[in-house]
């Protein structure tokens, strides 16, 4: 039992400078302005040749301490900060704050806003998908699909800016309910944004899934089985595609997610390929969810009873959502006080990237490339 | 008259190249000015109307050899050995290998002055046209010679391949 | 045409240049390098003779010297490699051994 | 004197040239943002029609760095070994009958043999900037130009073979007497020279060399402002040529479709009529723009048109015997050559825009164990046909098509093979998949 | 311990561990939430029985706000909370049992908080106890690993290890006491993601692992001095030297 977990002492990424190098090895560094580490990732290559032999990534330039902001903060000022963590996805960072804080609390959001929180969640998984695809695709060089793909964002970034003013960093829901009531189209915005997107998911299919370059460029890349995905703790669509059927979504569900039919896509295994169908396929059930969502928003107050006050009793939670990128989970420690003693993020990205080793070792540079792109990281998220 | 003017260009071209070549401490730029000389041979052979060969030695020569030695000369890094020492001591061997060569080739020039300088050259259309000419004698009286030297190449490239595998 | 002399001369000091860098570089690579400019020489000779006499047949020799050329260099150029693979160097006065 | 004429055609195109390839650029930008819903370059004159220039103004002006541990002299020298190897290499091409800078018995061998010598503008570029990246790009860019200029030669051997000439416009005449393009004859090796020719103009999905996410821009990482600007106008000017080639290859250089088939000799209004319907495009938009200045460059782009429009109607309209009736060859010739280049480079950039990168691995694999040993097939299918034709006195179409199917089971056999050699991961087995459990 | 997914919804069953729709993680087959064993969802369970999963246990022994309303699928109206204020509750589940059988002592502590379970362990046998955890209880996947300074405190940090189970659904709180120079065994062995994760623990807190391969700050640069997480080092503190040195920054700031 003991032996498939382990990798080797080095598996989080060896220390490449005080290994010794081999006769043809050379380090190349990657980043932090490399166009393709998607920021300021930074990731020193061991190679023999263009094949990789142990790499390191070096991060942190973008760290800010959120944490520790965090502990001077009161409960509701500390919640615009979490959307600059993955600022792709800022609107399932703050539902995963706000529903932590209100576990924290005892309360409850109302029913209509944990509606409206999933339907826009849902929608931000779908764009942080988006932008995902058109990126990846950029990185194995295929420009088309990124514009496209920024297309249909366009579409959510603009129901989200109808709802709260922000595009971008949202800050679109409020501990114990939602900042703003729903306007008055945001069914049929949705509504018609979810009947053509399918149509526009098979558009994207038809440029990349068959096609035998991007086959080639991905299939058998960046294999992670599915006891090297646990072992490692990845978790999200990376993991899915390794094939472990697990998402909070439905083991644990939050928001309103247990009353919606949805599946849970998986690979087989484990390469970029399939991370990229299982990504493809969620899009596909979040446009389900949605379209089931709206479909009935109960009707109701949009914020719990949570007070202007925030004094959680002490104690602690931890609590996670199913953010795009993975599990995105949140340790709050109370001491009683208005601000939290402690909060801890747990980034997706970050614990995802740490895969990033393993998953590169013994292919090309172009490789690290795919995979540093299959993996989603937001550097704004891993470096915090 | 043009003839004439063209061959001094590229034989000062050549000859400057060449010195170049032998002297500089880069082996980059000796590769360069390598490349340089080959070409400038290859305006000869036009010149000289052996338009197939001139076109032999562009492609092959500079564009097929001279690569290869690019390649060798990027790929065994030579920043170390820039700082060593590039010569040898042996400028006086060097020396006297060029004194007696010059003094051979005078001595056969002075011997055979007058037909050396009087000879006419056969007219230009003889040589004409150039392609076909050559493709006949290759394939047709030098055609035993062509396939040994296609045997030759072959086993250049089993030997470039076995030398340079990863452990020998 | 230009008088033959005049090949002759050219292709001489092309010969001379080409041995002095044989006889006193160091550098294998430059090495091999002159030996092709030895070889050109060579070559400048065979067509030259082959238009003052009106045959192509120089040039026929002229394309096997070149085809050597190219065999010398793949093979020499592999010997380097596998030699500075082994021994970091590419000083011909530092291959002393015969084997490795 | 015979000197003046070429001359003249040289400095034409070396005036010219730059800015085709600045316009090709507009246009591959134009074409890209209409694959990509979007509008491409619209602020510099009307639809970004005085893009290029501005570009080129920029470029001009920039700062010229240098890296301080660059080798200076080659730094500075190999842009210019680029630009030039691609430049000179047009002088043999003829665009249609009478515009050709030097007829050349061994034409079409001094094209390669120049544009072979390019090679040196990359791999000294990328050496003498001192980088990593740019040394890999150099490399790699080296190692694809070489493997792929081989089966490009093979595929142009086949060609060869049928026209029976190595001059560039006795090839096109033997287009012309048989009546067949060469792509009808040898579409094979018309397939190979399209996928080599991208690979040797470092094009996607084989720009490897500036793979942009992989290696930032190749061996063009380090340089700037006009040097930079050298190294892309020999791109598009090597893109021209690879064009030039395949167009005189196997498109039928400047002949029109059909060129001996007097019955459709309409044809050859086509040309004026195109130009035509671009001038009344122009004559439409031009109200349009938003700015007076723009109006008037849109009214004077239509205008052009009109001018190139009569220039190709002139000789048609002119009564027979006279010079200008005698130049229609030339004009048209011209017109359909370009026409040709162009449809092949717009080939060139709807791949850009749709394919992923190939990986390094991935596209030597492709380069020498399918096109280059298909390209050789290719070659002897050909010979197998001509045989078959000329000794055998079979009639010409069974024995090429005998050919080509021969050629193609090859290339089957090869595809299918070629599959079960892929390792992703290199040297390394896959661990076994085990189910998870927990 | 408790299942967070049962919490936030009170509609739900909320004692039901495997939360309403979870499919058990495809791949595991021995998935079966149900099972009785230590999972007792956090629930007041605690005594003895493994509780009958979807039952609502009658005997509270911990106050716990929640039964939960009627297993009402729409989100209704949410059942009136009990407001009494969640607070940390001893807890005495099978799992508890199991591990305190196990390592007597090395348990000083169980608690229910917020319906997660919390396990409070002696961090010298840490290692023992994470392996333990991971191949016994089937607790596979770490999901955190980070810590809480309490500066007044004798040991002044909680180390804090969140683990799920794929098979068993559920989460469970590992807490270690620290004090401050004191050496922590590593868990890389045992879950390679805390590799990174002890390494920014290390970082932020300075909390020294042992048998850490490659331990070093994962976030700040290597030379910075200080833990910033530490409540003794202020919001607006930072290594002046260090900027000073590597931004040039004259001031410090």
């Amino acid at each position: 039992m003991a032996e498939r977990y382990n990798f080797g002492a080095g598996a989080g990424g060896v220390n490449v400078e005080t290994t010794v190098l081999g006769a043809d090895e050379i380090i190349l560094n990657m980043g932090p302005q490399h166009p393709s580490t998607h920021g300021v990732l930074r990731v020193k290559l061991r190679l023999d040749g263009e094949k990789v032999v142990g790499s390191e990534c070096v991060i942190g330039y973008l760290h800010r301490g959120v944490e520790k902001i965090a502990e001077h903060r009161s409960y509701q000022q500390f919640a615009p900060y979490v959307d600059r963590m993955d600022y792709v996805a800022a609107v399932s960072n703050g539902l995963g704050y706000c529903e932590t804080v209100e576990k924290l609390l005892g309360a409850e959001a109302p029913p209509r806003a944990r509606v409206i929180r999933t339907i826009l969640t849902e929608l931000q998984r779908i764009a942080s998908h988006l932008f995902w695809l058109g990126t990846h695709a950029l990185d194995i060089g295929a420009l088309t699909p990124l514009f496209y793909c920024l297309r249909e964002r366009e579409e959510i970034l603009k129901i989200f800016e109808k709802y709260c003013g922000a595009r971008l960093t949202t800050h679109a829901f409020r501990i114990g309910g939602l900042q703003y009531e729903a306007y008055d189209e945001l069914e049929k915005d949705t509504e018609r944004f979810c009947k053509d997107f399918d149509r526009r998911v098979d558009e994207y299919e038809s440029l990349l899934t068959e096609n035998r370059i991007w086959v080639g460029r991905t299939k058998g890349i960046g294999v992670l089985t599915a006891d090297a995905a646990i072992a490692m703790g990845v978790t999200g669509p990376v993991l899915r595609a390794s094939g472990v059927q697990w998402d909070i979504r439905k083991s644990m569900p939050y928001a309103a997610y247990d009353q919606y039919e949805f599946s849970i896509p998986t690979g087989k295994n484990g390469d970029t390929y399939d991370r990229y169908l299982v990504r493809l396929e969620e899009m596909r059930q979040s446009r389900k969810i949605c379209l089931q969502a709206i479909e009935n928003i109960p009707a109701g107050p949009i914020l719990g009873k949570v007070g202007k006050v925030l004094k959680p009793p002490p104690g602690e939670v931890y609590h996670s959502i199913e953010a795009p990128k993975g599990e995105l989970g949140y340790y709050i420690v109370s001491d009683g006080t208005t601000q939290p003693y402690r909060v801890r993020i747990r980034p997706p990205s970050l614990i995802n990237l740490e895969a990033l080793d393993q998953m590169i070792r013994g292919h090309l540079v172009a490789d690290v490339v795919a995979v540093i792109g299959t993996l989603d990281i937001v550097l704004g998220e891993v470096d915090r | 008259m043009l003839d004439q003017v063209v061959f001094y260009f590229f034989a000062a071209l050549a000859i400057v190249s060449a010195i170049l070549v032998v002297t500089r401490r880069n082996a980059v730029q000796s590769a360069i000015f390598l490349v340089t000389a080959l070409l400038a041979t290859a305006g000869i052979f036009l010149n000289l109307n052996a338009e197939f060969l001139f076109i032999v030695q562009v492609i092959l020569y500079a564009g097929g050899i001279m690569v290869l030695f690019i390649f060798v000369i990027m790929l065994v890094n030579l920043d170390v050995a820039l700082h060593q020492v590039q010569f040898n001591r042996q400028w006086f061997v060097a020396l006297i290998i060029s004194a007696v060569l010059a003094a051979q080739v005078a001595a056969a020039i002075a011997v055979s002055r007058r037909t050396l300088y009087t000879m006419p050259a056969a007219p230009a259309e003889s040589l004409q046209p150039n392609t076909e000419r050559v493709a006949f004698y290759l394939f047709h009286t030098y055609v035993l010679p062509f396939e040994i030297a296609s045997i030759l190449l072959l086993v250049a490239m089993v030997g470039a391949v076995v030398m340079a595998k990863k452990r020998v | 045409m230009v008088p033959i002399g005049h090949y002759i001369f050219l292709s001489v000091a092309l010969l001379a240049i080409g041995i002095v860098g044989v006889v006193t570089r160091r550098n294998v690579i430059i090495i091999l390098m002159s030996i092709e400019l030895i070889l050109n020489a060579v070559n400048i000779n065979l067509v030259a003779f082959s238009r003052l006499v009106g045959s192509v047949e120089g040039q026929i020799f002229a394309i096997f010297i070149i085809t050597d050329a190219a065999a010398e260099a793949a093979v020499g150029l592999g010997i380097i490699i596998a030699f500075f693979r082994n021994r970091e160097t590419v000083l011909a006065d530092e291959m002393d051994i015969l084997k490795w | 004197m015979p000197y003046v004429l070429p001359v003249l055609f040289a400095l034409v195109i070396v005036a010219l040239l730059p800015l085709v390839a600045g316009y090709i650029v507009l246009v591959e930008r134009k074409v890209m943002a209409d694959m990509q819903v979007r509008l491409g370059p619209m602020r510099v004159g009307p639809h970004g029609l005085l893009q290029p220039i501005a570009d080129a103004v920029k470029l001009l002006l920039k700062e010229d760095i240098i890296p301080e541990s660059a080798d200076r002299l080659v730094f500075w020298g190999a842009p210019l070994i680029s630009v030039t190897t691609a430049m000179v290499a047009l002088a043999a091409l003829p665009i249609g009958p009478f515009f050709q800078i030097a007829e050349l018995n061994i034409g079409l061998l001094f094209i390669l043999g120049v544009s072979s010598l390019g090679i040196f503008g990359i791999v000294l570029g990328g050496w003498a900037s001192n980088s990593h990246y740019s040394l890999l790009g150099a490399l790699r860019s080296a190692a694809q130009l070489v493997s792929y200029e081989t089966s490009a030669g093979m595929a142009i051997v086949g060609a060869l073979l049928l026209a029976g000439t190595l001059s560039t416009r006795g090839i096109v005449q033997a287009q012309a007497q048989t009546e067949v393009w060469f792509i009808f004859a040898a579409p094979v090796g018309f397939f190979i020279y399209l996928v080599a020719s991208i690979a040797e103009t470092n094009r996607a999905p084989f720009d490897m060399p500036e793979a942009e996410s992989e290696l930032v821009a190749g061996y063009m990482t380090e340089y700037s402002g006009f040097r930079w600007a050298l190294y892309f106008l020999a791109e598009y000017t090597n893109m021209i040529v690879v064009a030039s080639i395949a167009t005189t290859l196997f498109l039928g250089g400047w002949l029109r479709p059909f060129a001996s088939t007097s019955y459709l000799d309409f044809l050859d209004w086509l040309p004026p009529l195109l130009m035509a319907g671009v001038a009344g495009y122009c004559f439409w938009r031009a109200p349009k723009q938003p700015v007076a200045v723009q109006k008037m460059f849109m009214a004077a782009v239509g205008l052009l048109c009109i001018v190139l429009a009569l220039v190709l109607i002139m000789p048609m309209a002119a009564p027979r015997d006279s010079f200008l009736a005698s130049s229609k060859a030339g004009i048209h010739g011209a017109f359909w050559f370009l026409f040709k280049v162009g449809a092949y480079i717009y080939v060139f950039m709807w791949l850009r825009f749709t394919f992923p990168r190939y990986r390094f691995d991935q596209l030597m694999r492709l380069g020498w164990q399918f096109l280059v040993p298909l390209s050789i097939v290719n070659v002897m299918g050909i010979g197998v046909g001509l045989a078959l034709h000329r000794q055998l006195n079979w009639p010409a179409a069974p024995a090429l098509i005998l050919g080509i199917v021969l050629t193609l089971v090859a290339g089957a056999y090869l595809l299918a093979t070629g599959e079960k050699h892929e390792h992703p991961r290199v040297g390394e087995e896959e661990e076994e998949e085990t189910p998870v459990n927990a | 311990m408790t299942n967070d997914s049962e919490e936030k919804q009170p509609p739900r069953p909320a004692e039901a561990e495997k939360p309403a729709g979870t499919p058990a993680p495809s791949a595991s087959p021995s998935a079966s939430g149900g099972t009785p064993s230590g999972e007792t969802p956090g629930k007041p369970a605690a005594p003895s029985a493994p509780v009958a999963a979807a039952k609502p246990p009658a005997a509270i022994t911990p106050p716990k706000p929640a039964a939960p309303a009627a297993p009402a699928k729409p989100p209704g109206p949410p059942p009136p909370p009990k407001e009494a204020p969640p607070k940390p509750a001893p807890l005495d589940n099978d799992l508890v049992k199991r591990y305190k059988a196990r390592f007597g002592g090395a348990v000083v502590e169980a608690l229910l908080d917020r319906k997660q379970a919390i396990l409070v362990i002696a961090a010298d046998r840490l290692l023992e106890i994470a392996r333990y955890s991971r191949d016994e209880e089937h607790f596979d996947l770490l999901v955190d690993l980070t810590a809480v300074d309490w500066p007044k405190r004798e040991k002044r940090f909680d180390l804090v290890l969140n683990l799920y189970s794929f098979s068993k659904n559920e989460r469970v709180r590992l807490k270690a006491l620290v004090a401050e120079n004191e050496p922590v065994p590593s868990v890389e062995s045992v879950w390679p993601t805390a590799n990174w994760l002890e390494r920014e623990v290390y970082d932020m807190f300075g909390i020294v692992f042992e048998g850490h391969s490659n331990l070093k700050r994962l976030l700040l640069p290597e030379e910075w001095q200080g833990h910033p997480l530490r409540k003794d080092y202020d919001i607006l503190q930072q290594d002046e030297a260090w900027v000073r040195e590597n931004l040039g920054i004259e001031s410090g700031q």
